[in-house]
């Protein structure tokens, strides 16, 4: 499994070079305003969240690899949605049902995802998570909240390759975690809580080596530069297009 | 070539996690029982993946791994190969020492005598069966060492491997763990940073760097030879140095 | 059990956005009121990275696999901070996996945070008048069962507001049998799998307990 | 008792973890600048507990632990005593190694100009500058180690601790780490297993066991006296008790 966000956060590109601030708020705000769009103004913003996306030069595999574990979500769906959604039948398959608002919710519901994602992987696709936290912090999230991530965010790899440790551990005496059975989740919970007590006992360890650097929460930190005048631009641009998307949904929803 | 077949025999072995380069390149190794071998070598020459496709953990890309004549396929056999890892927190995961050193044998499908017999002998080895009760989480580093050695000696492997056993040891349990290596009555490789625990530990060595034995020797005479070592990023033991700055003839010590 | 970007409209994601902004203030002002903030967080993350870790278990329950939650234990070991923790850990999932979603970070906060502060509390409650190693078992399974069965509850409420309107009553009723039953699985082996962690935690670090205190 | 003020002097100090049973019993010790000292013992000796009593994380229950005359309260001061612990693991807890140098200037409140001519010295003089964009889980385990030491000397302690700084580092890194702390212009206290290494690094040594200061010394006489080593279950390093064995005259020890 791969937890590499930092993968493509140094390549060069104007979306990469667009501050993470103005970038990540200007992208949520677009992404947001996508939950209310519908028909041609879906796909024009879907057309346009795909051009954020090649502008931002992230390799489409990228892209691919994000989308797949959702996808399965999404064929689910695609099986249950136009069965049960409204009343206008489509096409009738014996006691089966095809109905026509099931079927554009469908569609509606996943081009909005894919943009969706398409932007929220442009946007903290193109800078390192630290970036982005600081971006987050700025924008307001408290500062109790964003040391969380960024410890968390660090201690994900740390964690991970415990378990991995353990796993083989496991394996070299005998033993598959793909059994099932009452025995199998009880070796899972030794496996969990062993990792909750080098977890527990480790954070006693990461809280005095912080307080030996002088860490008190939320304290002060990087003075950061201000966004400029084309970051803001970028912004601006963002939150108009999506202001602009959702009046004209709403005037051909009242019309 | 030697008397009769090899207990354990490799024959060009070689392994690549996925995606990433050759991890072990060709690997010819034999070991007759009764042997213990050492293997030494920097960071990143390959010790434990080599360790994980002789215990069955890994599959190798191509060569073959000869355990009594037959294949080792797969960790679920008696009899195979076993492997104590170098951090022993990621081996001791039960609630108590006994149910870690029960995991084993448990797997391997064994009678409730069976286990409890193997469980008891297996503490009484490696001087553990005091603390049988007590959380694993709490040990010192020593004890520690000591409960995964008899987790893995519980399932009565033909080989043990123990990696870097003496990392983050004190000096007392580094020597307690010395003792016991010395006395047990058990085929061994033990692949370390320690040399001076494989020089007393160990009859022969192999020298491992990027994924190829190096050199396969004895042990005093693959340590004193001091161009090889520095070139693969190895010092001379202090114990066999001292001797050769003063002059004294080599591999075979002179008499105090 | 997370909801993906793209089902929910627009106001149901600014409404999550702003229970978890409700949520996350009254943690973190409890947190601050403790006075062990400086502490909480180097261990409110270790343990967080611990539960999202932990997620990348699969389960297998025939025919399929399913991932842990495990919010009910983090509610009983993080008390206060189980909040921020999870948000913190589906903020990730949402980054790292796409599982979830960012407009529905909120929404999926919710659903997931706030049963697992109902366990913390539920399970000091419940322990301080019914000790003992049997029953703190017991509390454990009902608390990792329960949080899952709430947080189960309130994905179908979610969905049926926003759905409910044009789906024909006797299908509804029926599509959220299908989503509850299908959850029962995966509310047992939480529920298992917190009982016995509540148990060996008991044995082997009985102050990783007091989260709720 | 000496010329002027000590740089560090500690006296009496006595520390307990709550609830149980004394950790330090009574240590008294001074240092002056410029010295470079090692703390050798068994495990559960004290040294761990001694450097954090040192540094302010730990407050002493009796006894004063004095820096330039001044007491040592809390750890926020710059100017102070910097301590590296054991584990790097979970000494890094940023997502870069620059942020991670960054990390404890930042929370002295400097300036953003002081900060960054800091991470950069720090960097430059363990070596990591070209690796500052790094994510320490990405790191070897010698770079790792480095790196924490960057983190501590960002903050300009007086005295730079470590605590078993070549735990788990191969030969080539633990020489690269015994070259860097030969040539660097630091007070430092060093408290390792690694008997060869404070040879190769320090001028003295103290012998800790059981919370009390059983020997403060130059450390060829500390590690050459064969029985209070073995009785502190130490063992003389090889490099002095080879030439012991042979005549080499040494300090005060029976020939055998």
């Amino acid at each position: 499994m791969t937890t590499e966000l930092d993968r493509f956060s140094h390549l060069d590109s104007v979306i990469h070079g667009w501050d993470p601030r103005t970038r990540i708020a200007g992208l949520f705000v677009f992404a947001l305003a996508i939950t209310r769009l519908s028909g041609t103004l879906l796909a024009v913003a879907l057309a346009a969240s795909m051009v954020v996306f090649a502008l931002s030069r992230l390799p489409a595999s990228y892209l691919v690899e994000r989308v797949r574990w959702p996808g399965i979500f999404f064929a689910a769906l695609a099986v249950l949605m136009p069965f049960i959604y409204g009343d206008r039948p489509l096409v009738v398959v014996g006691p089966l049902v095809l109905r026509e608002e099931g079927l554009q919710l469908l569609l509606t519901t996943a081009c909005r995802f894919l943009s969706i994602v398409v932007l929220g992987v442009t946007a903290f696709g193109t800078s390192r998570v630290t970036d982005s936290v600081r971006a987050l912090r700025s924008l307001g999230v408290p500062a109790i909240l964003a040391d969380l991530m960024l410890f968390t965010y660090r201690f994900i790899h740390e964690t991970g390759r415990e378990l991995r440790g353990t796993r083989t551990a496991v394996k070299l005496r005998g033993f598959s975690l793909r059994k099932t059975g009452p025995r199998a989740l009880r070796v899972i919970s030794a496996l969990i809580g062993s990792l909750l007590v080098r977890g527990w006992e480790r954070s006693e360890e990461v809280m005095l080596a912080m307080r030996l650097r002088a860490y008190s929460p939320g304290g002060s930190r990087r003075a950061e530069g201000k966004p400029n005048l084309a970051d803001f631009a970028g912004l601006v641009l963002c939150v108009i297009a999506a202001a602009a998307a959702v009046l004209a949904e709403l005037r051909q929803g009242g019309g | 070539m030697s008397c009769g077949k090899p207990m354990l025999e490799v024959t060009g072995l070689r392994f690549a996690y996925s995606g990433c380069a050759d991890v072990l390149r060709g690997i010819d190794l034999r070991m007759e029982a009764g042997e213990r071998v050492g293997v030494v070598g920097p960071n990143g020459s390959g010790k434990t993946t080599l360790f994980l496709n002789l215990c069955g953990a890994l599959e190798p890309e191509e060569g073959e791994v000869l355990l009594h004549g037959r294949p080792v396929r797969g960790v679920l056999s008696e009899r195979g190969a076993g492997m104590v890892m170098q951090n022993p927190d990621n081996q001791l995961f039960c609630a108590t020492v006994e149910d870690d050193v029960r995991f084993g044998p448990e797997n391997l499908g064994l009678s409730g005598q069976q286990v409890k017999s193997r469980v008891e002998e297996a503490l009484r080895i490696t001087g553990m069966s005091a603390i049988a009760d007590r959380p694993p989480h709490h040990l010192s580093g020593g004890e520690k060492r000591m409960v995964s050695i008899a987790g893995v000696l519980a399932m009565k492997p033909d080989i043990l491997m123990l990696d870097e056993p003496a990392s983050s040891l004190d000096s007392r349990s580094r020597r307690r763990l010395i003792s016991y290596l010395q006395d047990a009555d058990q085929v061994m490789m033990i692949a370390s940073h320690d040399l001076e625990l494989i020089l007393e530990t160990c009859s022969r060595a192999i020298l491992l760097d990027d994924g190829r034995v190096v050199a396969d020797d004895a042990v005093r005479a693959l340590f004193a030879d001091g161009s090889l070592m520095r070139e693969h990023g190895l010092e001379t033991p202090h114990s066999i140095r001292s001797r050769q700055d003063l002059g004294t003839p080599d591999t075979n010590q002179i008499e105090r | 059990m997370h909801i993906p970007d793209g089902i929910l409209p627009a106001s149901a994601c600014v409404g999550g956005y702003a229970a978890t902004g409700v949520a996350t203030w009254l943690s973190l002002r409890r947190i601050s009121r403790r006075g062990d903030a400086e502490l909480g967080i180097p261990r409110a993350s270790v343990m967080a990275a611990v539960f999202f870790v932990a997620s990348w278990i699969h389960i297998p329950v025939f025919p399929v696999s399913t991932h842990l939650v495990l919010n009910g234990l983090m509610g009983v070991v993080l008390g206060a901070y189980a909040f921020p923790a999870i948000l913190v850990g589906l903020f990730f999932q949402a980054v790292m996996f796409q599982h979830g979603g960012l407009t529905t970070l909120g929404v999926n906060a919710v659903i997931m945070g706030i049963p697992a502060l109902m366990a913390g509390c539920a399970f000091r409650i419940l322990t301080d008048r019914w000790p003992g190693t049997r029953m703190t078992t017991v509390w454990g399974f009902f608390c990792g069962a329960s949080s899952i069965a709430v947080s189960v509850l309130m994905l179908t409420a979610v969905l049926v507001v926003f759905f409910g309107g044009d789906i024909d009553p006797s299908t509804e009723e029926d599509v959220v049998d299908v989503l509850f039953l299908s959850h029962v699985p995966l509310m047992l082996i939480e529920g298992v799998i917190t009982a016995s962690m509540v148990r060996f935690l008991r044995k082997v670090h009985p102050e990783m307990l007091d989260g709720g205190r």
